[in-house]
């Protein structure tokens, strides 16, 4: 049961394009060129034969065809899941296939830290929280608590780090001010309730504040995580960097050395 | 000569006994201070027993207003009752609704009654609050009687299904549809942060984060849409929320007027997962609790919890111990066996070897400890991921654990958990999952015998083992429960004492405070 | 576990358009109008960041947007299977949606034995098989055998069929030959596989042989069935009526009668 | 006194000796049938022991060209070897694909040789047929060998898997997947209506409609890759195929000539499924039997077919039943108990209350029944619908049957049964589905004990009554086996003796019939 690396999308921003060669495929079901794909969804509509033939209907507006609707189960009066198989057209092409690759060198904590002292001469600080109402604590502290994820150490693991967790629920400006007051060189902030488009809202929200509230060239690094994001939606949400699920501590490390002792050293 | 075996673990009953003595030691000087205390909650749920409704304009619930202009002029520390009986003694508005409104506008200025004053404002807020308790004695008749008529859950486990959508008018058709599928207790999650917002929001609401707003109207929504259910299924729908958070005494008020059947109340939920101070949770635990007690309230407590945060198989014990604890705080309280659904969870690694029997053994060792008690059996979460399929499976492992160990209220689990907040889709797969197991499967618990001194007995006897372990190093602290909460012993939260939410809403109670509710719940 | 009725499609053919009002509807998830549709499938690609972009890029391609891969699985070296949710933009217009209804009358036995002594005054005769290499019968013997298919007798039940049922691996001119010896008024043929369009080509086949051997008004009506075929798909297959899964004994009973006794009554 | 149960059914012993008895009594006159009949069949795979391999320009098999001249010119109830050593010794060609070459060119007579011409012909003949089955031997050696390098299946039981693309080209990479994911066994099914062609294929092929034809060159190319994943994941993977159908001798010599190790061969599923003359049907078993018997490979039963039509309730004891006559006939033909991959399935409605407990009930009475036989379990296919959840579903608790019964062959249920032949991502899921449930719960049988007269017991002794009965009835026809078939007792088709496909490829022997195979095989 391997959980995979974050999901990669076609948008701009801190992204590279595939480095491996291109290739044209297409689903793969028993037979190489097949196009077989699952689909399953609801319709708000009674069972009949017209919802069947609405439910082939939109698998054909994806590009099924044919499309098999092999399993349609009434619920209740008003709507119906439906699974359907079939073929799609579409063919998939991994040369147009833009990742956010890491444009940083892997460290080890050591690495990290001998980097920071001889950059900056001081401890690098980071403030660390779930923001909004969310209460998930378990993924900014894997990246944060000293106990770490996947066999890796967290942040505060790093001599040279000081990292400070505020927890959940924590509001914008409850943490603007504690970034304020701690000199904060990065902001790490969480977020995984994504109903209604929570993490977007609220990491736009963050941002905006933390522009506002700082000169552009002293702002801290703003870095946001969380299952549900995509990589490549940095520059939309207005912050330096998305991680998304499978983040371990040590990129996490790497890119913040990476960025605070590079690029903005001399700041 | 052979003895016969008690139970399928052959627990020993010293050893439960000996339990259960921990958990007493443990509990009572938390019950203690938490009699001493009193909180704005408290109060606020005194106020609204008493039939203050409503919010102001900016929508403050005027049982809020009220409370911070007593508290202004008289303190907490005397409670609510007298200061506000007393004023409408003294003629200051001719109801509670006209007080508060004028309290906000600065028009009244409370003072603590004292001698004769005293006594007549007690004897007008016992009558009034007295009222409210009526309403939730009716109200618990009122359900006796529709079960009788409607017809009860077919069969145990109950099938518990949350809905989520954010929106009563989106939650209300899917309740009703989870119900027709066979739900027997629909559970409407609330809004993420609802817990730690010091009132209870007014009216319906449409909008809410992964959850919807626990309102006094939304309960009375959902309960007619519900009971208009149980009628057309010919099977009374139970309907839970949640009396946790910031507001506990006043939902759980609310719950009781409203008629919900079952609420999630845990003794420390608060104070790990919400950082509310233990002493503000404690305080508002008993109170709520002995609503629930006088309402005919099933509580839901919430140790599944603990294991989204800690390693199930290494935090096992601490389940136990806190179901130990939730034991003795919700008799204290006066509720009884039937009404502890006493939580706990499938949430071992699947990839564990003997991973599912485990699961038996932790599910056989509650049922075992607490034969009375209608266990709330809760899903897997944390190990679940975007393979729905593999999801689905594990679901229904889940399903037969359930069965095998007799638990009295089943959380059905989603295949989606790890992805959104369940779709409509979700919960009918998930009930024909329920269905099939138990249908199938209901039944394979006269076939399970668990090995004589084998895998699952064992390992129930060392999880019993550890608690007991665990209750004699929280007795070796200096102030017990309250230092083990503070160095992180449950769910790995560190929570001291003198921190955490809520805090500036606790009050030593006065030599003269008074609670004309906490004395009608007492004397039961 | 209730079993649909047969998909529709919305090619022509013996099609009528829907009758209820049309109306717009998008996908359900938990909310009115949210568009949320889950799809799996497997692409031909050793598992990476770019694999899931081209996951995503598939299912932006069926009108996902926002994609989210919720799921990557390297099975071996050279294939990943992907689970991905999101929303589809397509709407789906139920007025559009083209059935193919029930345009007879549903007979009881009795009725249908009475309408053919009356029309015909003679027995009528039907031979059914499961032709090509398919040795799927349960499908044709529920419709045939006296034993029948949820809870409605089989055709052998009605006094006024005869029924000849040749079993499977039936090879078209064995079916073609005996229908002759029969003089049967309608022909019936299953076909269950579909692998490689197996059930298509085999009906094409069928049928091209009984318009060379027979002048075209004296062909037996010709009705193939089976679970995965479309019922909208007739005329393209030269057949009469084609009969998809959950097809009761008594609609085909109908249908035959509805045909014999109505429309070629003359000839 | 209370006597300690005999397994967890407690079957009666004497009752299960009567099963037993009843079973021989009723198989006894098939095999006298069988061995007073020879098939064209049988004679081929005798020439394709001698080594007669290859096709002619349309792809007719040399064996097929050259039994048929023979057949022609001397008839098929003096066996092949006589008329055809006779001619080689006679000079007409110096090897067999010659001999069939000229014979199909019409440039050769065959006679029927006496005296000390068929001493020698008998004599050549042994010769050359001895070595296609010390090949065998070799194989079966080279086996043994490799398990022993490569090391075997990790546990039972058996993770089966099946490849059906029709093209031999793609099955090869899917089942070096699947054995990368955790199979044990291939089984390369076999395109649709293979079985009614009266010869094998030659070649690779790309064709097939649901699965690959089973020819000597795939047959190779499969075993091949097999042997190279062995290698790569350092345990054997065994490869199936079908001997069934009109060529069933061939195949299985076949089988045995290029180390396949293990086939599906019923004694009935010819006959009732694709209907095949009976006698032709058990001429044939008989003898392929014999061969998989020298080759040690395992024959897989198929009963599981029966609860496709008939219903699994219903028809438990045909399956019992068939399942002993399938044990008769394989020991009559030299086969071992751990030959004897006895089938049957989870095919019960799964709507039926109970019928989980109803399926370990027929499981495990086929476990103690034949407590040496590597059972096949077979996964649920007739219930399976177009909701691949649901389906998933299933096939866990179809996997945890095996488990909390001891299966020695699983076969791997599909959640797309209903829908299309397998996927990759279908195999994968569903391997991902077995080992959850075995490392979950593969030792859950420890804690499985089915009360004591409870449903489980009952049921199992009831279905062991059934077949008892059932096979009384079969013994009071008059020609006992043959006409129940012809009346409809097996999964409800009726299959007279003197009809079904292959009847003119039998003949009764004649006084001087030779095979010098049969009299190999016979010796062992
Ligand atoms: C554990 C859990 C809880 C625990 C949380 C305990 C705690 N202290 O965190 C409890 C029980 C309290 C809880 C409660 C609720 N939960 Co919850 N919960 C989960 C669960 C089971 C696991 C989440 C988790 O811990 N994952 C493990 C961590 C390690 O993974 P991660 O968060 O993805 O983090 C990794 C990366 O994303 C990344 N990362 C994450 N953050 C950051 C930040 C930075 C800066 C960086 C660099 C990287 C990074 O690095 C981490 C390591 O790789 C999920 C379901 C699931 N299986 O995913 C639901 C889930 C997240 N919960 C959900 C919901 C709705 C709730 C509730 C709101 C329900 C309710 N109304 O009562 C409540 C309230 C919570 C609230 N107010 O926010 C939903 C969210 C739905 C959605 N997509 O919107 C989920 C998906 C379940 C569901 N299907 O309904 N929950
Ligand atoms: C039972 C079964 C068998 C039995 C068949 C026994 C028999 N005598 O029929 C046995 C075990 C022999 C068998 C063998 C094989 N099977 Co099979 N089998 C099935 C199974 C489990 C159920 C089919 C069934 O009986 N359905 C119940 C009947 C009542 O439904 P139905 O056929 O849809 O019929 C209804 C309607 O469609 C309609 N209808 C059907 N025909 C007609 C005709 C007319 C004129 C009308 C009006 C209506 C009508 O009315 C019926 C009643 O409503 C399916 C899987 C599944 N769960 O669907 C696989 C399945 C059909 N089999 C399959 C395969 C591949 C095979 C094999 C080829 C495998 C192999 N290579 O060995 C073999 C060989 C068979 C062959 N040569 O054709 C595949 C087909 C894949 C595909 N889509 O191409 C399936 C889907 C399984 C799978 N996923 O691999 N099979
Ligand atoms: C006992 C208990 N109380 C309350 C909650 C919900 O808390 P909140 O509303 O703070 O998210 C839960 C969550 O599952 C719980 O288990
Ligand atoms: C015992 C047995 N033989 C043969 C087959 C396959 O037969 P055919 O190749 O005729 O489809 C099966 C099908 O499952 C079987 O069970």
């Amino acid at each position: 049961m391997s959980e995979p690396v974050p999901t990669a999308g076609f948008e701009t921003g801190a992204s590279a394009p595939s480095s491996t060669t291109g290739e044209i495929v297409r689903p793969y079901g028993d037979t190489t060129g097949d196009g077989m794909v699952q689909i399953s969804f609801t319709l708000p509509i009674p069972h009949s034969k017209v919802a069947e033939g609405a439910a082939a209907q939109l698998a054909n507006k994806m590009g099924m065809d044919p499309a098999l609707v092999v399993h349609a189960k009434p619920m209740g009066p008003g709507f119906t899941f439906f699974v359907v198989y079939g073929r799609v057209h579409h063919l998939v092409d991994t040369s147009k296939v833009v990742v956010v690759e890491r444009d940083y060198p892997l460290l080890t904590p050591k690495e990290a830290n001998a980097a920071i002292k001889r950059a900056l001469r001081r401890r690098l600080t980071v403030v660390g929280a779930c923001i909004g109402t969310d209460a998930h604590t378990v993924g900014i502290d894997a990246i944060l608590n000293i106990k770490g994820f996947a066999g890796e150490k967290g942040l505060e693991y790093y001599r040279e780090l000081k990292v400070v967790n505020l927890g959940a629920q924590v509001s914008v400006p409850q943490l603007v001010e504690r970034a304020r007051a701690e000199k904060a060189d990065a902001v790490l902030v969480s977020q995984v309730v994504t109903q209604r488009d929570a993490h977007l809202l609220n990491t736009r929200e963050m941002s905006a504040a933390f522009r506002e509230s700082y000169p552009s060239d002293r702002r801290p690094l703003l870095i946001v995580g969380g299952p549900r994001f995509d990589e490549a939606m940095a520059g939309e949400l207005g912050v330096d960097r998305v991680f998304s699920r499978g983040t371990t501590p040590g990129e996490v490390a790497s890119y913040l050395v990476h960025q605070l002792t590079t690029q903005r050293k001399a700041s | 000569m052979s003895r016969r075996p008690r139970g399928k673990l052959d627990l020993d009953p010293a050893t439960v006994k000996q339990a259960r003595a921990l958990a007493r030691k443990v509990g009572r000087p938390i019950v203690t201070t938490a009699k001493k205390h009193t909180t704005v909650a408290v109060e606020r749920a005194t106020l609204r027993l008493a039939g203050l409704e409503g919010a102001d304009a900016e929508g403050t619930p005027w049982v809020n207003r009220l409370m911070d202009v007593v508290r202004a002029d008289t303190g907490l520390e005397h409670g609510v009752a007298l200061p506000v009986w007393d004023a409408l003694a003294r003629g200051e508005a001719a109801d509670l609704v006209t007080l508060a409104q004028k309290a906000s506008a600065g028009s009244v200025t409370f003072r603590l009654p004292e001698g004769r004053d005293a006594t007549r404002a007690r004897t007008a807020s016992r009558k009034q609050v007295g009222r409210g308790i009526k309403r939730i004695d009716q109200r618990r008749v009122e359900r006796d009687r529709m079960i009788k008529r409607q017809g009860d859950a077919p069969r145990t486990p109950w099938i518990y299904l949350i809905v989520a959508t954010g929106d009563i008018y989106e939650d209300i058709p899917q309740a009703q549809q989870a119900a027709r599928e066979g739900a027997d207790v629909i559970a409407v999650i609330r809004s993420t942060g609802q817990s730690l917002l010091d009132y209870v929001p007014e009216g319906a609401t449409r909008e809410g984060f992964a959850g919807t707003y626990a309102t006094q109207e939304n309960f009375r929504l959902m309960r007619a849409a519900l009971d208009q259910s149980g009628k057309e299924l010919g099977r009374y729908i139970r309907l839970t929320n949640y009396a946790s958070g910031l507001c506990m005494p006043e939902i759980a008020a609310l719950a009781g007027m409203e008629r919900l059947d079952m609420m999630l109340n845990d003794s420390m939920y608060g104070i790990l997962f919400r950082d509310i101070n233990p002493v503000r949770t404690f305080v508002d635990q008993r109170f709520s609790r002995q609503v629930h007690a006088r309402a005919g309230i099933i509580i839901n407590t919430g140790e599944d919890n603990y294991l989204t945060t800690a390693d199930a198989i290494e935090a096992a014990h601490t389940v136990t111990t806190s179901q130990l604890l939730n034991e003795y705080f919700a008799k204290e309280a006066g509720l009884e066996d039937w009404q502890l659904g006493l939580g706990h969870a499938f949430e071992i690694d699947p990839e564990v070897p003997d991973s599912f029997r485990m699961e038996l053994a932790h599910a056989l060792l509650a049922r075992e400890l607490f034969p009375d008690a209608p266990l709330k059996w809760m899903p897997p979460t944390r190990h679940m991921t975007g393979d729905v399929f593999r999801g689905y499976l594990l679901d229904g492992f889940f399903n037969l654990v359930g069965a095998l160990t007799g638990q009295g209220i089943l959380l059905v689990g989603m295949m989606t958990e790890a992805v959104v907040t369940p779709w409509i889709s979700d919960r009918d797969l998930a009930l024909q999952n329920v269905r099939y197991v138990m249908n199938a499967a209901g039944e394979l618990h006269r076939d399970f015998r668990p090995e004589p001194d084998g895998f699952i007995v064992t390992r129930a006897n060392q999880v019993l083992g550890e608690s007991l372990e665990l209750m004699g190093r929280i007795l070796e602290h200096e102030h017990g429960l309250l230092d083990a909460i503070a160095d992180g012993t449950f769910g790995l939260m560190k929570r001291p004492a003198d921190a955490g939410r809520g805090l500036d809403g606790v009050a030593k109670k006065s030599s003269v405070y008074y609670n004309p509710a906490s004395e009608i719940l007492e004397e039961a």
